[in-house]
């Protein structure tokens, strides 16, 4: 019988010891977590060849993150502001320049596939004029991240205090298709505010509210 | 120690085994099967009820801003009350050695458990998310981890009725393994054979195995005693832990707790003298059983109605006039049919056990329970409705009645009840035979063998 | 409301999903618009969607930020008021109007009617395209039909004749007049569907222009207000309720605190403010008006010849004391009448007169634009319909066959005019006959000017593009009169261009600096010229037609939220009915919800529930106009569907009975109150629902405990008694706590005092809070089973009867207890604190056992005991993006406008800046017309509410219970001469 | 294992004290007193047969103590520790609440952990099957069982002894285990 109270004071303190361990795993709850979700867009939109090698800053597109609530898809017209100029990577434009030189010909304008599905979006003709018999048709992009309706995040709280992109969207600049890395599930964000109040940000000092309205109302 | 016997007959423990395993052999009687049929169909209606208020909302039931709680928590804690005798018969008098006991414990058990399974029901089906029920267990998750509210006497009550039940049922099983055994070594059926040899777990009467099993239950009686009054008193904090006039006293846990051993007793004495009569069981519930009972019913009924003539004095006395308000309109307010009903079947009804022929005259005494039945239903409803109608503020003050649906969900609580114990007085000892056997011998010379 | 829609619905939502009825919305109307939206985010609880889609804008548009509210100035179309709002615009849509607290006229006020004229964009019932003769059509065809009727009719001479409601835009009246100046016989009359112009006809006779003066209660010491609902319906309410209280404010020295008393018939809104009231039957109005005016004019030194015997029995020597006290004031004082009695209004004019008024309290010089028409006129055209001459009406934004009684406004009459063109924005009994209908838009889609009172001109600016293929009005005139230009361009022609204009718009309005109206001197003759009119007091009811403050007329019979309010003295929704004093339906041995059947000599009937109304004259019925219109057939199956579900409308399929046939049209216009009327049982019944069922703060009489029959939640108080006690509230109640103080509130605490003096319960607030909160409507059987969603209850409580009856007005909120009940028995931590003191709900964790409701001992919490319907997807654009949804099942109150706290502070955060008191405004508070309501945080010294809980005057509600509401209250002030009056309390 | 056989020596009675009067007999003899069957609990025979007490009620206290620790525990750590929230302004520690819990949760541990001791203590396992050393002893036959421990165990004078308390049946049994 010792043995009895021995085994059930180990199963008692196992269970707890599990069950302590198991509530930090902060996507236990989630039913459909979709970390690591990547789904195929309507563009290969590459971040990589965007935010990673030429730089662009994340606010150039999502330049609303730091103004409001939603850091937005940039409109299309956004991306226009490069591609107006940039229809083809430059590899592909030098080959044509090339090709021409070889022939002897005027070097034929190159649009690249991808880019060619912005400027039907906006139903632009070749010479990237308004095309009014074409249907202007927004592209249809997947949402990866996403919180239920009921949660409240606030980008322009965020980005005000200095937490970077990366902390909730991960290296978005080394994806070529963009990814969520974090389960983004309540445990996640708690944890975060709970580091961060510890911790402070960047040498300040924060205080990252634990009360349920800062995201439930 | 009393000189009437407790069972009559003459039996011995053979013909205890034979009169009692014999109720589970034969085929049901029709009039079985008539009580069955009716059960389930009661059942099957409370069934319906339930499935289309989950289906579309709370709203089907009569309830309103005001009124947030009637039927549901009613129904809650009549039937944790009724639920009390049982563990009340087994535990408590096993401890005060009342030898009575014996004969109609294993149905009080019975009906305790599936009281306490028709209690369980309605704090599950009166949320409006019954579907997230689990979130009153603090099991660990990804919130945070996000706990329960432990000031919560939700949370108590979800505790304590899970504790009560599993006690219950620990404590049923247990006195019915020896019984199980006996119904196995007498089986014909190959199937019963292996059913009640899976369930009997091998009992084989060894006495170094009574020994011990003769102190689990008492230790189990000793833990069940102080249990069955925890229950009660943390059902009535759900009230006396609120600031709603009528519901904030102190008087309630003991007021609780007696009133559930009323009402418990009076539901027994129904279903025993019902399993009497239509199971020829007379020689085993005697005038000695239900005069003990009626005198329990008498005792707590007098507590009952001491606790609400205690409740009018401290209002009156408290100076307040919320709580002063309440008890007159409890008394002469437009709930004044109910607290009426409640008092006279309550108190009033129950003083004729003072006297000995209403005691013996068992139509007498089955008529009287089911008052007391009725009367602790309307205790309940009275205190939840009557409270929460009118309470500080004038303008909120509301009125209640209930829809269709509640009532066949009332209808349907006790389908299921009466169904589970029909289908337990066919199926399981109704009598624990084993603690019957023992008493055999009390009020009757001892009989010389060969 | 998912019935069929009587006219063709927008393709779009088919399917009924809120999402897809979303994008396909956005990208055929919004897309340029409307910002970029998460569209599955609008969708509660999808998630399970395994996959989402992400639509962006093609264009940004300049300045949009997406998730970003803009606000924009511009002004009121829920009535003639004109009052200045800012309408939010979130993503391209506005959600929400709030008062403009630049606008001079309603200094930042907006009543219920003007919270809840927003769901008129948003109705899905509306006209999305012109129709011509019962099929929809195209702005191409119809104008180019109607041009050719209309060169007809002006080259035969026809009669044309332009019905509409007041007109005050200049530029829409200039547009009508052009548009009129071709036709050789033609006329514009307006008339307001539920009031006759008596006022101007008396302002024409005595002061020679059809004019109402602008009326200056902040002004005024003294107010004798006669049938004159000035807070609730009269006029302009939200101007009038800012002044009044602005002179009532009792925490400033006690004698400027003005005096009000009320003569009435019936309980209104103004009446339960009024430091005293008094019953008067319409047969007494003039007798009484004239024995004052007689008085006053004795005081005055003035001659005064008429005479006039009173039936009904004022206090000895009242009249006299009321003459005394004006004339103390004279020059400070008012004498309002609102009855439609020439006679009553002359009187009053020249008791405003001997007074020294005019010039003082009332200018004329800047008169008030908000009364127009002629009943005379509208007499005379009702005549030419009834004689067949009219061969072309047009019908404005009114709809004769519904509000106008007798002959000439019959479907049968109507029908033999050769065409009718209505500009109908949705479906009623008069478009219903009209030959083309060339729906105008709303006015959050159009451009206008409002000419209110002389001098100050309010601009409206269109919020988002026209939903439908509709057409403002003076666009319309424009092209049938061949000079087809835009509203904005007709606009810009009055009030210029460039910066200027620019400046107008973004204000919403401009004062003039005009030259001042011109009106005569007065006359007295015709008051003494005048004769009463006769009322023969007989064994009979004298009926009084009047407006409800939630439905001045029929116009708003679409609205549900305007249903759905509490009507602000009988706290009925959903319904009309027939008040009758207690006495009286005792009389008549009737009871509250017993159908009686009302009928005039000449036979006409109109049925109705009895509600029992306490401080009614005890010879009169009055009934609500504006009800029983087709539009509210819609209703039908308005509400959770239920075994026991019983219908939002009457037996007639509608919302009410409408009191037109009760209307008696004489030689002087129609007749609103005093027409004798027999009463009988019909023997049904006809259950009213109403959010309060038990009126009274004292408890019943036999159930009165020793400690007390009244309760004392309300706390009351006299200018008199103010005036001499120190600090008239009690000390805190603190007895020391059981507890440790685990729970310091060391950032913000916020805070909210509400002044009951000053709130008239008009339930601005409360359609403000639905509007804001995403609160559902729920259909008149769930608030019959006391299942109202409003997060504010404005509790009414009466107290005495007859003459001695006082009101008091409670908003009820969650009073954000610090030691909150509910918190504790919550299992589940649903409802928890947070560090800022705020009793948050939390609805997805919420698993509504309904135990925290049970145990608010104010009862403010409200549970969602279905899924209360969702499924008109165009009015699912009103929806607050920032709030959540909430679903079946689940807890919901008031959450102080969390989501105004979380944006002040995010902005805040984002300037760098601390926050400042009056970042903050909560729904309720913004638009509060009376300004009863502050908000901020109770741990700064310097805010506005840390000064109101100091003021002697607060106290807060049961608080010997010790659950430290933040919520406080300022006690009632009534400046009446009995010093400490019974009412007094100390607490 | 090797195991030995063993003999055992059975007396089937019919009363209650008949076999307390037979157990007490072959206890003071000196006879081994394998076991004793019997349909219900027969007071006294404890003392008869010479049982030691039993250890459950210490398992129960343990129990008892381990889950009023742990719960209280528990309490604590998710109120005031884990994550404390304001509930309704009670104190983190808000120990009065937690007594309920922790009061039912120690009976729930005390009770079932009990139980469930005896079951694998007495090797009551469901599915088990029963070895009954005659038929009846559940019903209303009890049976005393003795080990003839060696020689000396005197069979005749036993069935003598038996025979003054009524015996029904005498059987000896040879088996490499006790019966139970």
């Amino acid at each position: 019988m010792k043995h009895s109270i021995l085994t059930l004071v180990l199963a008692v303190a196992a269970f707890f010891s599990v069950a302590i361990l198991l509530a930090q795993g902060e996507g236990a709850h989630i039913l459909w977590n979709r970390q690591g979700y990547a789904p195929e867009q309507p563009i290969a939109f590459s971040h990589r060849l965007h935010a990673g090698e030429l730089q662009v800053d994340c606010q150039y597109c999502h330049w609303a993150a730091e103004k409001s609530r939603h850091a937005g898809v940039p409109a299309t017209s956004v991306c226009m502001n490069c591609h107006r100029f940039v229809s083809a990577p430059l590899g592909a434009v030098r080959a044509e320049d090339a090709a021409a030189t070889e022939a002897g010909r005027k070097p034929q304008p190159v649009v690249s596939p991808e880019i060619q599905k912005i400027y039907d979006a906006l139903g632009l003709d070749a010479s990237l004029n308004v095309d009014p018999h074409r249907e202007k048709k927004p592209i249809r992009w997947v949402k990866i991240h996403r919180v239920p309706a009921y949660v409240r995040f606030d980008h322009r709280s965020h980005v005000s205090v200095g937490v970077s992109c990366a902390s909730c969207h991960g290296a978005v600049e080394t994806m070529e298709r963009v990814r969520q890395v974090e389960s983004l599930s309540m445990g996640w964000c708690v944890n975060c505010h709970r580091r961060l109040n510890a911790s402070g940000l960047a040498g300040r000092p924060v205080r990252a509210s634990l009360d349920c309205v800062a995201c439930h109302y | 120690m009393d000189q009437t016997p407790l069972i009559l007959g003459d039996k011995t423990p053979g013909d205890v085994t034979n009169d009692i395993s014999r109720l589970l052999e034969g085929r049901p009687t029709a009039l079985w099967w008539m009580a069955f049929l009716a059960a389930l169909s009661l059942l099957g209606l409370g069934a319906v009820a339930v499935t289309y208020q989950i289906a579309t909302g709370i709203g089907v039931w009569g309830l309103n801003n005001t009124v947030g709680w009637a039927f549901d928590i009613t129904n809650f804690v009549f039937w944790i009350g009724i639920g009390h005798a049982g563990t009340l018969i087994s535990a408590v008098l096993f401890l005060f050695r009342q030898r009575w006991r014996t004969s109609v414990n294993r149905a009080a058990e019975a009906m305790t458990i599936f009281a306490v399974m028709c209690a369980g029901l309605f704090p599950l089906i009166h949320m409006g998310r019954p579907w997230f029920a689990y979130w009153m267990f603090p099991y660990p998750n990804g919130r945070g981890p996000l706990w329960v509210n432990f000031r919560s006497p939700l949370v108590w009550d979800f505790f304590a009725i899970a504790t009560y039940f599993s006690i219950s049922l620990a404590f049923w099983y247990l006195g019915m393994v020896p019984d199980l055994a006996a119904v196995r070594d007498r089986a014909k059926g190959i199937w019963k054979k292996r059913i009640m040899g899976f369930v009997s777990l091998g009992w084989n009467g060894s006495y170094r195995t009574w020994m011990r099993y003769e102190t689990l239950y008492l230790l189990l009686a000793g833990l069940a005693t102080p249990l069955v009054i925890s229950v009660h008193t943390i059902v009535s904090w759900d009230f006396a832990t609120s600031v709603i006039p009528g519901w904030h006293t102190t008087i309630f846990p003991p007021y609780f707790v007696a009133g559930a051993v009323f009402s418990g007793m009076a539901m027994v004495l129904t279903l025993m003298l019902i399993a009497r009569k239509t199971m020829h069981l007379e020689d085993y519930i005697t005038k000695t059983h239900v005069g003990a009972m009626t005198k329990l019913i008498l005792l707590t009924g007098s507590i009952v109605g001491l606790s609400y003539a205690t409740e009018f004095f401290v209002a009156a006395y408290s100076g307040n006039e919320f709580e002063q308000f309440v008890f007159l309109n409890r008394a002469m307010g437009p709930f004044a049919w109910a607290y009426w009903t409640m008092v006279a079947c309550n108190v009033i009804t129950p003083q004729l056990f003072w006297i000995r022929r209403v005691r013996e005259n068992f139509v007498f005494v089955f008529i009287l329970t089911l008052f007391v039945n009725v009367g602790m239903w309307f205790e309940r409803y009275v205190l939840i409705v009557t409270s929460l109608h009118r309470d500080y503020l004038p303008a909120s003050w509301a009125g209640y009645s209930p829809s269709l649906v509640e009532l066949a969900t009332l209808l349907g609580s006790f389908g299921l009840f009466f169904t589970l114990f029909l289908i337990f007085i066919r199926f399981v000892p109704v009598i624990a035979m084993a603690e019957v056997k023992g008493v055999l011998s009390i009020g009757r010379r001892r009989k010389n063998a060969a | 409301m998912s019935e069929p829609r009587p006219t063709n619905p927008p393709e779009v939502i088919d399917d009924g999903l809120l999402d897809s009825a979303y994008t396909s919305l956005s990208r055929r109307r919004f897309l340029q618009a409307a910002g970029f939206t998460f569209v599955g985010a609008m969708v509660y609880g999808c998630a399970r969607a395994p996959e989402e889609e992400l639509l962006p804008l093609l264009e940004q548009p300049e300045g949009m930020v997406p998730g970003r509210a803009d606000y924009y100035a511009t002004t009121c179309g829920g009535c003639a008021a004109g009052c200045g709002i800012l309408a939010k615009s979130r993503d391209g849509r506005p959600i929400k109007l709030e008062g403009n607290p630049e606008h001079p006229i309603s200094k930042g006020g907006l009543c219920a009617v003007g919270q809840a004229s927003l769901l008129g964009l948003y109705d899905s019932h509306r006209y999305r395209a012109p129709v011509r003769d019962g099929e929809e059509s195209d702005w191409a065809r119809v104008d180019a039909e109607i041009r050719e009727h209309l060169d007809r009719f002006a080259r035969s001479g026809a009669k044309v004749r332009y019905l509409s409601a007041v007109v005050n835009s200049p530029t829409k009246q200039r547009a009508i007049d052009d548009f009129l100046s071709r036709f050789r016989d033609a006329r514009h009359v307006m008339y307001d569907p539920a009031r006759g112009t008596a006022i101007l006809d008396a302002y024409e006779e005595t002061h020679g222009a059809r004019v109402v003066p602008h009326i200056h209660l902040d002004r005024a010491r003294i107010i004798v207000g006669f049938d004159a609902d000035f807070l609730g319906t009269w006029i302009s309410p939200v101007e009038f309720t800012r002044d009044y209280t602005a002179a009532r404010r009792a925490d400033r020295d006690g004698t400027t605190f003005s005096r009000h008393l009320q003569f009435e018939s019936t309980l209104s809104i103004t009446g339960a403010k009024a430091d005293q009231r008094y019953r008067v039957a319409p047969s007494s109005r003039v007798a009484v008006l004239s024995q004052l005016a007689a008085a006053v004019a004795r005081k005055a030194g003035r001659p005064y010849r008429r005479s006039e015997n009173a039936t009904d029995s004022l206090p000895q020597g009242l009249i006299e004391e009321v003459a005394d006290e004006l004339w103390v004031h004279r020059g400070e004082s008012v004498v309002l009448c609102g009855a439609d009695d020439l006679t009553a209004q002359l009187i009053c004019n020249f008791i405003n007169d001997a007074l020294g008024n005019y010039g003082r309290t009332l200018d004329l010089d800047r008169p008030s634009f908000q009364v127009q028409g002629s009943e005379a006129q509208l007499e005379e055209v009702l005549g030419e319909i009834a004689a067949g001459k009219v061969d072309l009406l047009i019908v404005d934004g009114v709809n004769p066959l519904l509000d106008l009684p007798g002959k000439g406004a019959g479907a049968a009459e109507l029908a033999k005019i050769r065409l009718i063109i209505s500009f109908a924005q949705r479906p009623d009994e008069s478009s219903a006959l009209a030959h083309y209908i060339c729906p105008d838009h709303h006015y959050l889609e159009s451009w206008s000017d409002t000419e209110m009172v002389q001098g100050v001109v309010g601009f409206t600016q269109p919020l988002i593009r026209p939903l439908g293929d509709t057409r403002q009005v003076v666009e319309t005139l424009a092209a049938w009169s061949g000079k087809e230009r835009s509203a904005r361009a007709q606009l810009q022609e009055r009030w210029g261009t460039g910066r200027q204009w620019e400046q107008r718009l973004h204000n919403g309005f401009v004062k003039k600096s005009a030259a001042s109206f011109r009106v005569g001197g007065f006359r007295t003759a015709p008051v003494f010229a005048a004769r009463a009119e006769k009322f023969s007091r007989g064994d009979g009811f004298e009926l009084v037609l009047y407006t409800k403050a939630g439905m001045p007329n029929a116009g708003h019979a679409f609205n549900p939220w305007l249903h759905e309010l509490p009507d602000p003295i009988t706290k009925a929704v959903w319904d009309n009915y027939a008040r009758l004093s207690p006495a009286a339906a005792e009389r008549i041995g009737l009871s509250q919800g017993d159908v009686v059947s009302i009928s005039l000599p000449t036979g006409e009937s109109v049925e109705l529930p009895v509600l029992v109304q306490a401080g009614q004259h005890d010879n009169v019925v009055a009934v609500a106009m504006g009800y029983g219109a087709e539009a509210s057939r819609r209703f039908e199956s308005m509400g959770p569907s239920w075994i026991e579900k019983k219908p939002t409308v009457g037996d007639n399929g509608l919302v009410g009975v409408s009191a037109t046939p009760l209307v008696v049209r004489g030689s002087s216009g129609r007749r609103f109150s005093g027409t004798q009327v027999r009463l009988h049982a019909t023997g049904r019944k006809s259950e009213l629902a109403l959010t309060q069922d038990y009126q009274s703060i004292d408890v019943p009489a036999h159930l009165a405990p020793a400690s007390g029959a009244r309760r004392p939640n309300i706390q009351e108080s006299t200018v008199a008694a103010l005036a001499v006690s120190e600090s008239s509230h009690s000390a805190p109640h603190h007895k020391g706590d059981l507890w440790p103080e685990d729970h310091e509130y060391t950032g913000h605490h916020w805070g909210m005092t509400i002044d009951l003096t000053a709130c008239t319960g008009c339930g601005g607030c409360v359609v403000a809070c639905q509007v804001e909160n995403n609160v559902p409507v729920v259909g008149k059987d769930e608030v019959r089973r006391n299942r109202e969603m409003h997060w504010i209850r404005i509790d009414r409580y009466f107290s005495g009867s007859g003459d001695d009856l006082t009101v008091a007005h409670q908003p009820m909120m969650c009073h954000q207890c610090d030691n909150a009940p509910c918190e504790t028995v919550c299992p589940v931590l649903a409802t928890v604190h947070s560090e800022e003191g705020l009793n948050e709900q939390i609805y997805n964790r919420c698993v509504g056992t309904r135990y925290c409701m049970n145990n608010c001992p104010y009862k403010v919490r409200r549970f969602n005991w279905f899924e209360y319907s969702r499924d008109d997807a165009y009015e699912n654009l009103t929806l607050n993006p920032d709030v959540t949804v909430r679903s079946r099942g689940v807890m919901e109150k008031c959450s102080f406008c969390a989501q105004r706290i979380h944006e002040a502070k995010a902005e805040a955060r984002r300037g760098g800046r601390p926050l400042a008191d009056g970042d903050i405004r909560t729904a309720c508070q913004q638009s509060c017309p009376a300004q009863a309501i502050v908000f901020g945080d109770m741990n700064d010294a310097q805010s506005e509410v840390a000064a109101s809980i100091s003021s002697r005057r607060h106290y807060r509600v049961l608080e010997e219970i010790n659950v430290k509401p933040s919520v406080g209250y300022l006690q009632l002030v009534r400046n009446r001469e009995d010093g400490e009056g019974r009412d007094h309390h100390d607490g | 294992m090797q195991r030995e056989n063993r003999r055992f020596y059975l007396g089937v009675f019919g009363t209650e004290e008949d076999i307390l009067g037979a157990t007490n007999e072959a206890r003071q003899r000196g006879l081994t007193i394998v076991d004793v069957y019997a349909p219900y609990a027969v007071h006294g025979l404890e003392k008869a047969m010479g049982l030691r007490y039993t250890r459950l009620p210490l398992f129960t206290l343990a129990m008892g103590i381990l889950g009023a620790g742990l719960k209280i525990w528990f309490e604590f750590w998710t109120t005031a520790v884990s994550w404390p929230v304001n509930v309704g302004g009670k104190p983190w520690n808000s120990l009065p609440a937690f007594i309920p819990v922790t009061f039912e949760v120690m009976v729930l541990f005390a009770g079932l952990g009990t139980v469930t001791a005896f079951f694998i203590g007495q090797r009551l396992i469901p599915g088990r099957k029963a070895k009954l050393p005659v038929h009846g002893v559940t019903d209303d036959k009890f049976a005393l069982v003795l080990e003839e421990t060696d020689a000396s165990f005197d069979k005749e004078s036993t069935q003598k002894m038996f025979e003054e308390f009524h015996v029904l049946e005498v059987v000896e049994r040879v088996e490499q285990e006790p019966i139970q």
